[in-house]
């Protein structure tokens, strides 16, 4: 049995995930790393829903945080495909590279 | 017979119908174009006439304004708003002139081939159809509807035709009345939801009373400024200011004039102007008495303004066309006086002056437009001693210069009489004032009619040819109109002046109707 | 000012009910699933009839939808409370039906001219389409975000559609990070909110909320973040950066489908969310979240409309007036429900949020399809010199061109005015006229650029070499003309259709 | 008489002249020179035959019943009161009679003359139709009974004298003068329309019987009433160019001389002596307006006097000596002496006429030479003409027994008793000097041009004028002579027809500075006053005729500025111009260049143009790079989220 006041702390560390995240769409340029990111972030999201759904003894949070999984998973694919065809058509990897079109 | 017959909606559907047949008329057959444009506009008018002479014998309908031929069918009943048309003897004046201007553009187009004729004739209906609905609408939305979507026609319209710097002049007249126009907008709501009675239909507001309401007090300075309904009157005041234009609201006019085809401003100088000083009229007085007696002071020293820079720059300009465009402006100070005096005398004035400057405003367009036609030039400088040329157009210019200086014995001098004579009851300052007017309207008149006329003849007029037979049967009804209203007004005043009286009861209560006499 | 709650409604679960409750996605579903395998057979120069089968599965849908309006009063919950039944929700997907089938019929002709034209097109367009219904029904936080997935999902690879034009793969792209991106927020902010109330179904988080006088940070810090993933959803300023880019690296024909129905779509899930689950709670909640979401409104109509001032391709301008049209939208979000002090309730924000996206559908639709349709071989017709003359070759072209400009800047008699006009009513129904007051201001600025590209159509042809060349118009391109032509002056005059139709609509709304 | 009688002369009167202009002027140029002469004369003679109807039914009328007032038509109707109601109305009464006889009488007469005058110019035509609309108008203004209608008149004489004085208009002196003319007009209008609306406002009317009827409702001698009295004057002042709105009659000269003769002399600038007659009732309630009026009159009448000793331009001279003449109406009607004013206004008719008219046969016969330095010594080669002249010269000097000298005798007459205190003897002295000033410049023209040396070879070449010409002039020549002799003696209790012809007209109220001299007072001023003319002839021919040095001498010793102001018009051209026509032309241009652009305009594009600014920031924010774009979105989350969590709450 996890221990009630624990609580705060995975809900600080799924923030700390998500502010991870979040910072490292910011900075880093190849967009498989900034990918990367976005999963960190919708997975942080996932620690706080399984958290929550424990200290609330419901199942929702982990219903939901599966679905989070697929979907993630779903995103990834179209994701990566797009990042090879861009990389198919002789730009290199790097999102400060897409600013054609831009004002 | 009048009664069965939905003459008002006739009046907006027979344009708008037409228009909308012109598109199954094929494109290159002109005459058809023309003949069903013509015949169109010609119906409106004789059924505006027949309306005139009815009048008096129909009875009104009851409540603060007697509305006569009213029609009322549900539109929007979940909030109240309805399909409500009618009239009295001011917007009845105003149709008329509305028949007539159209009628008179219907001509105008028709005797020289614009070209893309039926797209011309579909946008000229279509503006009929809107301007029409404009003098209709009793309903606020409804009003609002057509006061607005005036704009699109005339849009296209201004877009398509005319001088090389017409779209900038476009949009700026756009926006300009535009701006206005939203903020009639939020006043026209800020009234649906204040009146008791939750419509947008006048007659059902002005049947109960909407509170003015505490003055709305600044946050930080806590200084208590208008009050909401005051507010409200100045978003209305706004709308209609830009499209009479007052100054300093006016800057749209000249340039719109400028670059806009003759043709065109015979309708579009002649009814569209007027539209503001039929609101202020029709909305101004009823839905905000209090506020016009408020701030009549203001708005008439803005008309004045309005007479006196109009006529400057008139005086000072050197474009035919742009001295037309603010002599307008000036004209137009006129009426806007005549209303803000709030007297029986200014507002019966103003009404017909509205009729005589929609008749002056055209011809002077017209006679323009054919100068420029023939000498391929607006400048008055490099004109001169036309009249040698050209004896019947120096004529009918002559005449209508008279009415446009407000000769007595011409149309124009009935209104300005009395409008002069309101504004004097007003306060004698506004009356001399405008006579300072007056007088320069007749230095910047005679300065356009002889500078061209007059003068040795230059070598640009030597092989200009006098008006056609055509040419002249545009000019010779208005010309005829400004000698016989200047002979005999009462007809008009007959008309409009029981409406009026019921406005002015309105405004200044205590004032004794002159309506039943 | 006191939020109302819809009537609260019997919840029975007889589980054979509850597949009517999707029945219209179901269908398209189907639609969906034979579209991929026809798409293996069809041969690729009758890609077309691809199309026209979407456009059955789309019309069907249609049907059954209607069916379903008649059928569903009052509306009820299905599954287990995670999806509503409702006429509300049939009302939007009508509108997304009907976008969808007009998208589908101009598509052909601008893929074969671009050289993109493959089957799995429409097999994405009605996924897309099937995510946005179930998005406009859904009841649940979880039912919400896959439903938000599922459409962008398909949005990205329809973005990305135009494979060897590295404008397309940039905007996917774009699309796809901030997307992934803002649902990441979206996500926090359901945890947020799920931890906080205990519950994913709306109805039970309404519940929870109504109980508690004093608001819980953490839970009103999950609310904005959820409302922030909205926000970047239908495009609204601060939130809004990517709009411009992606609508003009798209295929436009992809820019006139996500355009509209994202908008549609996710402002049906917005209103079911904020007006009705949090206003739908204690005064105080909506008196905290309601500023959030007017501020947005004014942010979008500020930015939207000024920088749209300066634009010179069609496609950003017309994506910076999508920004504009979300604002006015959210002051109808913002003021959707709400008690009057003389103490009845009105629910005109949303009726105007209903008439609004309707309005604005047709006529935006009508715009990019005029993009679409003139489009010609080469580049697409995104410049604003490419439309210069274009009355003088194509007048009725260009006339509707200017009736759908004016709609949307919202001159009567069009739709976009009495959208417009509902909207500013509801603001100051609520006593909120400043919200009013910036939207006019907005609007005069607005009736700039739109007016100006009207003047461009209407300038003389110079004739030169380099004017553009559009295609011809095409029997189905003149049809969807016609039919947003028709739709644009048909809400505009006779207005009393669709507003008894969004108010019926309200009436058995549940959450 | 009957209502019909009188609707049917009204009609009659008014109809010849319109369908005489309407006829010219559409037709004339197609039925040729013949047609439009006879329809242009006759028309004029019809209507003067139908004012000897109205003059026989007017003197017909029973005692108390000569006066008649008929409505045409009902012009307009804003519901009585003090709102507007004003009916075409008309009155027929001694004097609208006279002013009818002498209008179509005199107006024949000159067309006539005009026949031959015009015979070479190709504007005939429009030049007839014009004349017989300025006749239609003059007899529009002297019937009306209603102020409004009687401001239409008004205003349509000076539309006529506008287009005739512009007659020739590719003369631009001609259009500049005529310009003058009708703008100074229109100033006189707005004084018009003013009281117009004092009177309606007060006497809740505007119909002149009902006015004057209804003058309890103006306290005597009260501000209300000076000021309608005021307002009315400057009207008066600016159709009678008389100080500070003469200016536009010597310009007016620009006109062909049948105009001068008709318009700028006989008719309509004595109108505004008309009006002030006409409203004796008023000005009889407000002393000091009349005192105004008088003194204005009488300073005119000098000034005028004064410029005409120096001017060189025949028609000019003649011009400034008809604003003197009429300077001494003004000052008539001022003292109350209203059928003195009205009689001298009869006789200077005629001979100011018959003076023109013979200078255009002057300036006629020397193809349009009107400088008289270059004349002299016409009287060998245009007898009739010169013995014409110099008949109108005695007349208008006031030589004993010459009709001028029964009319200005008795003008002056009345000079020396009116009104209180030293002011009224001051007027009268100045009234004498200005007929030593009006003998002088009388015979200053006479002598100049038609006695001494012929200045040029062209002089001899001269030939009289033709009959057409000649007819009228000779007619007028008699008149001039004989006219007054039956009408009026110049002293009390003797012969007073013209008088008592006009007494029932202001028998009505009488102003407080009227008094009837008595018979030796009377008898004195006649002698001082025809002493005076004789010597201002005296001094003439001393001066022009026998070139005397040591009159030369008295000249000489006058200081030099008086000759400077009078050759210069007194400056007032060029003060006008400074002080009125270009400071207002400053300020258009002003308008144009400056307020129009950046104020009124600049607003607009200030608005603009922020706008545009916005929009180009906004746009640099949208960089295109997918980090930025998140970052911006990370920031603003941020702020809401941190604002509404810990702030807002």
């Amino acid at each position: 049995m996890l221990n009630a006041n624990l609580f705060p702390y995975l809900l600080g560390l799924a923030t700390f995930l998500f502010t991870v995240g979040a910072a490292g769409v910011l900075i880093r340029r190849n967009p498989i790393v900034v990918f990367m990111c976005i999963e960190l972030m919708l997975n942080a999201a996932n620690v706080a829903l399984v958290a929550y759904g424990r200290f609330l003894n419901s199942q929702e949070g982990q219903i939901f945080a599966f679905m989070v999984i697929v979907v993630a998973a779903a995103e990834v694919v179209v994701g990566l495909a797009l990042i090879t065809q861009i990389f198919r058509l002789g730009r290199e990897l790097d999102v400060d590279d897409l600013s054609e079109m831009k004002e | 017979m009048t009664t069965h017959i939905p003459w008002l909606t006739l009046l907006i559907v027979i344009p708008a119908g037409a228009a909308i047949l012109l598109q199954i008329v094929p494109r290159r057959s002109t005459a058809m174009v023309k003949g069903l444009t013509l015949a169109a506009t010609a119906a409106g008018a004789i059924i505006v006439g027949l309306l005139l002479a009815w009048m008096p014998g129909n009875k009104a309908s009851g409540g603060p304004l007697p509305l006569h031929f009213a029609e009322t069918h549900a539109w929007l009943p979940a909030i109240n708003t309805s399909y409500h048309l009618g009239i009295d003897g001011v917007s009845a004046w105003l149709l008329a002139l509305n028949a007539g201007v159209f009628l008179l553009g219907a001509l105008a187009v028709s005797r020289k081939s614009t070209d893309r004729l039926r797209f011309y004739c579909t946008l000229l209906l279509l503006t009929e159809a809107a301007t029409t609905g404009v003098l209709l609408s009793i309903d606020l939305l409804l009003f609002y509807m057509f006061w607005e979507g005036m704009l699109v026609p005339l849009y296209v319209l201004l877009s398509n035709w005319g001088g090389e710097r017409r779209g900038p002049a476009t949009l700026k007249f756009i926006i300009y009345t535009v701006a206005g126009s939203l903020l009639m907008l939020v006043a026209i709501i800020y009234l649906y939801i204040q009146s008791p009675a939750g419509s947008f239909d006048l007659e059902n507001i002005l049947a109960q009373p909407i509170s003015a309401g505490a003055p709305l007090v600044l946050p930080i300075i806590h200084v208590a400024t208008f009050t909401p309904k005051e507010l409200a009157f100045i978003c209305f005041a706004l709308a209609f200011a830009i499209k009479i234009p007052i100054v300093p609201f006016h800057t749209w006019l000249p340039d719109l004039y400028e670059a806009c085809p003759p043709a065109v401003l015979v309708f579009f100088a002649g009814i569209v102007s007027k539209l503001g000083a039929y609101g202020f009229i029709r909305f101004g007085l009823t839905l905000f008495p209090n506020e016009m007696h408020t701030y009549r002071f203001v708005l008439a020293a803005l008309a004045v303004l309005s007479i006196v820079y109009g006529a400057l720059m008139a005086l000072s300009e050197r474009d035919l066309k742009r001295i037309v465009a603010y002599a307008s402006i000036s004209h137009l100070g006129f009426i806007s006086l005549g209303i803000f005096s709030l007297t029986s005398n200014g507002i019966n004035g103003a009404v017909i002056q509205i009729i005589n400057h929609g008749i002056i405003i055209s011809a002077l367009f017209l006679i323009v437009g054919f100068i420029e036609a023939r000498t391929g030039t607006r400048e008055l400088g490099e004109l001169s001693g036309l009249e040698r040329r050209m004896p019947w157009l120096y004529f009918f210019f002559l005449v209508a210069t008279l009415a446009g200086l407000g000769m007595p014995g011409m149309n124009s001098f009935v209104g300005e009489f009395a409008i002069m004579l309101g504004a004097f009851q007003l306060n004698w300052i506004y009356a001399v004032l405008a006579g300072g007017g007056v007088i320069l309207a007749c230095w910047y008149m005679l300065r356009l009619h002889q500078g061209l006329m007059h003068d040795p003849l230059r070598p640009r007029a030597e092989g200009v040819h006098d008006l056609h037979l055509g040419e002249a049967l545009l000019l010779v009804p208005l010309v005829a109109l400004m000698i016989f209203i200047g002979l005999y007004p009462k007809p008009i005043s007959d008309v409009a002046r029981g409406s009026v009286s019921a406005y002015v009861a309105l405004v200044q209560p205590g004032t004794p109707t002159t309506g039943a006499r | 000012m006191m939020p109302i709650a819809a009537s609260p409604v019997p919840l029975t679960f007889p589980g054979g009910n509850d597949l009517v409750g999707f029945l219209p996605e179901l269908v398209l579903g189907g639609a969906f699933l034979v579209l991929m395998l026809l798409d293996l057979v069809v041969p690729a120069s009758r890609r077309t009839w691809l199309a026209g089968f979407a456009l059955l599965g789309v019309a069907a849908a249609f049907v059954v939808t209607i069916f379903c309006w008649f059928n569903a009063n009052p509306g009820r919950l299905v599954y287990s409370g995670s999806f509503a039944y409702d006429r509300y929700a049939l009302f939007v997907d009508a509108i997304l039906l009907v976008s969808a089938a007009l998208v589908l019929m101009i598509s052909p002709h601008y893929l074969n001219r671009r050289g993109i034209h493959h089957g799995e097109y429409y097999a994405l367009i009605l996924a897309a389409t099937i995510g946005m219904m179930l998005l406009a029904g859904a009841t649940s936080l979880m039912v919400i975000f896959l439903a938000i997935e599922l459409l962008s999902l398909a949005l990205y690879v329809l973005s990305g559609f135009s494979r060897q034009e590295e404008r397309s793969q940039e905007a996917a792209l774009k699309y796809l990070l901030l997307g992934g991106f803002a649902s990441g927020f979206l996500l926090f902010g359901m945890a947020l909110v799920y931890g906080e109330t205990g519950h994913t179904q709306l109805a039970q988080i309404s519940a929870a909320i109504q109980g508690e006088r004093a608001i819980d940070p953490l839970l009103l810090a999950g609310v904005i973040l959820l409302f922030i993933g909205f926000a970047f959803k239908v495009s609204a300023a601060p939130f809004h950066s990517w709009t411009p880019d992606v609508y003009q690296g798209a295929p436009t024909s992809v820019t006139t489908f996500m355009s509209v129905t994202t908008k549609v779509a996710a402002f049906a899930a917005l209103v079911r969310v904020f007006t009705y689950t949090f206003g739908g709670g204690s005064t105080n909640f909506y008196t905290t979240w309601e500023p959030v979401v007017a501020l947005v409104a004014i942010a979008s109509m500020v930015v939207g409309n000024v920088a749209a001032l300066t634009q010179t391709s069609v496609k950003r301008m017309l994506a910076y007036s999508g920004i504009a049209q979300a604002g006015y939208i959210l002051i109808g979000v913002a003021v959707g429900a709400v008690v009057l002090p003389s103490g009845q309730s009105s629910s005109l924000g949303t009726i105007a949020v209903l008439y609004y996206l309707a309005a604005y559908a047709v006529s935006n639709i009508g715009a990019f399809a005029v993009i679409t349709v003139m489009a010609g071989r080469g580049e697409d017709l995104d410049s604003y010199d490419g439309l210069r003359g274009l009355a003088y070759r194509r007048p009725f072209v260009a006339a509707s061109m200017a009736l759908f400009l004016f709609s949307l800047g919202g001159f009567p008699p069009t739709a976009g005015f009495f959208a417009k006009f509902l909207v500013f009513t509801a603001a100051i129904n609520a006593n909120q006229t400043p919200l009013a007051l910036w939207g006019i201001a907005t609007s005069a600025v607005a009736a700039f650029y739109y007016l100006r590209v009207g003047l461009l159509m209407y300038q003389r042809p110079t004739g030169a070499t380099d004017e553009y060349r559009w295609s011809r118009t095409g029997i189905p391109g003149s049809a969807v003309l016609v039919a947003t032509t028709a739709g644009t002056l048909v809400l505009g005059v006779l207005i009393v259709l669709v507003y008894t139709a969004a108010t019926a609509s309200l009436k058995g709304l549940i959450v | 008489m009957s209502v019909d009688t009188a609707s049917t002369l009204v009609i009659l009167v008014l109809l010849f002249p319109l369908l005489g202009a309407a006829l010219n002027g559409f037709l004339g140029a197609m039925l040729g020179r013949r047609f439009v002469n006879i329809a242009g004369t006759v028309s004029i003679f019809a209507s003067f035959v139908v004012a000897c109807f109205v003059l026989a039914n007017v003197v017909g009328a029973p005692a108390g019943h000569s006066a008649i007032t008929i409505r045409l038509w009902q012009w307009i109707d804003l519901g009585g009161g003090t709102n507007l109601s004003v009916g075409m109305d008309f009155t027929l009464d001694a004097l609208s009679a006279l002013m009818l006889m002498v209008i179509t009488g005199v107006g024949f007469l000159i067309h006539v003359y005009s026949v031959g005058y015009m015979e070479h110019d190709p504007g005939f035509a429009r030049f007839f139709s014009y004349m017989n609309f300025f006749i239609f108008s003059m007899l529009t203004l002297v019937l009306a009974a209603d102020l409004v209608i009687l401001i239409i008149g008004w205003a349509l004489v000076a539309l006529s004298s506008y287009l005739l004085i512009g007659f020739w208009y590719d003369r631009p002196t001609a259009v500049l003068a005529a310009r003058k003319a009708f703008i100074t007009q229109v100033i006189g209008d707005i004084g018009l329309v003013i009281a117009a609306f004092l009177i309606v406002l007060n006497t809740h009317t505007l119909s002149l019987p009902n006015i004057f009827a209804r003058t309890q409702t103006f306290p005597a001698g009260g501000a209300l009433v000076t000021g309608v009295c005021v307002l009315l004057a400057i009207g008066a002042f600016a159709k009678s160019a008389q100080f500070p709105l003469h200016t536009w009659l010597p310009d007016a000269m620009e006109g062909p001389t049948p105009v001068s003769a008709l318009i700028h002399a006989a008719t309509m600038v004595t109108a505004g002596v008309y009006l002030i007659a006409r409203f004796h009732v008023l000005f009889n309630l407000a002393p000091v307006a009349e005192g105004l009026v008088a003194c204005i009159g009488m300073g005119t009448a000098v000034m005028a006097g004064i410029i005409a000793l120096s001017q060189i331009d025949i028609k000019r001279v003649i011009a400034y000596s008809t604003m003197s003449q009429i300077g001494l109406m003004i000052y008539a009607v001022g003292i109350g002496a209203y059928s003195a004013g009205m009689f001298h206004f009869t006789i200077h008719a005629v001979f100011k006429a018959l003076l023109f008219m013979a200078a255009g046969n002057v300036i006629h016969a020397l193809h349009d030479e009107q400088d008289i330095r270059l004349m002299g010594g016409l009287h060998a080669r245009m007898r009739w003409t010169h013995l014409a002249f110099g008949a109108g010269s005695l007349s208008l000097a006031g030589f004993l027994l010459f009709s001028g000298w029964f009319s200005k005798e008795n003008l002056l007459g009345f000079g020396t008793v009116s009104g209180p205190g030293a002011a009224p003897w001051i007027l009268y002295v100045v009234g004498v000097g200005v007929n030593v000033l009006t003998g002088l410049y009388a015979f200053r023209l006479y002598f100049t041009v038609f006695q001494g040396e012929p200045q040029t070879a062209r002089i001899f070449a001269v030939k009289e004028a033709g009959r057409a010409m000649l007819v009228p002039v000779v007619i007028l020549a008699a008149l001039a002579v004989v006219v007054a002799w039956p009408l009026e003696f110049p002293l009390p209790n003797t012969l007073h027809i013209f008088s008592d012809f006009l007494s029932p007209v202001f028998a009505g109220s009488q102003s407080q500075l009227f008094h009837e001299p008595g018979l030796g007072v009377a008898a004195i001023g006649l002698v001082v006053g025809s002493a005076a003319s004789l010597i201002g002839i005296g001094l003439a021919l001393r001066l022009w005729y026998e070139h005397r040095p040591d009159a030369q001498l008295v000249l000489g010793r006058l200081p030099r500025v008086l000759p400077l102001l009078s050759y210069n018009k007194f400056y007032f051209d060029e003060i006008y111009d400074r002080t009125l026509v270009q400071p207002v032309k400053a300020v258009a241009r002003t308008a144009r260049r400056v307020v129009e652009p950046d104020v009124m305009d600049g607003w607009v594009s200030g608005v603009g143009d922020l706008l545009r600014g916005f929009s180009l920031d906004l746009r640099s924010i949208q960089t295109g790079l997918i980090r930025d774009y998140a970052s911006l979105f990370t920031v603003f989350a941020v702020v809401l989220v941190v604002v509404w969590v810990f702030i807002a709450r």
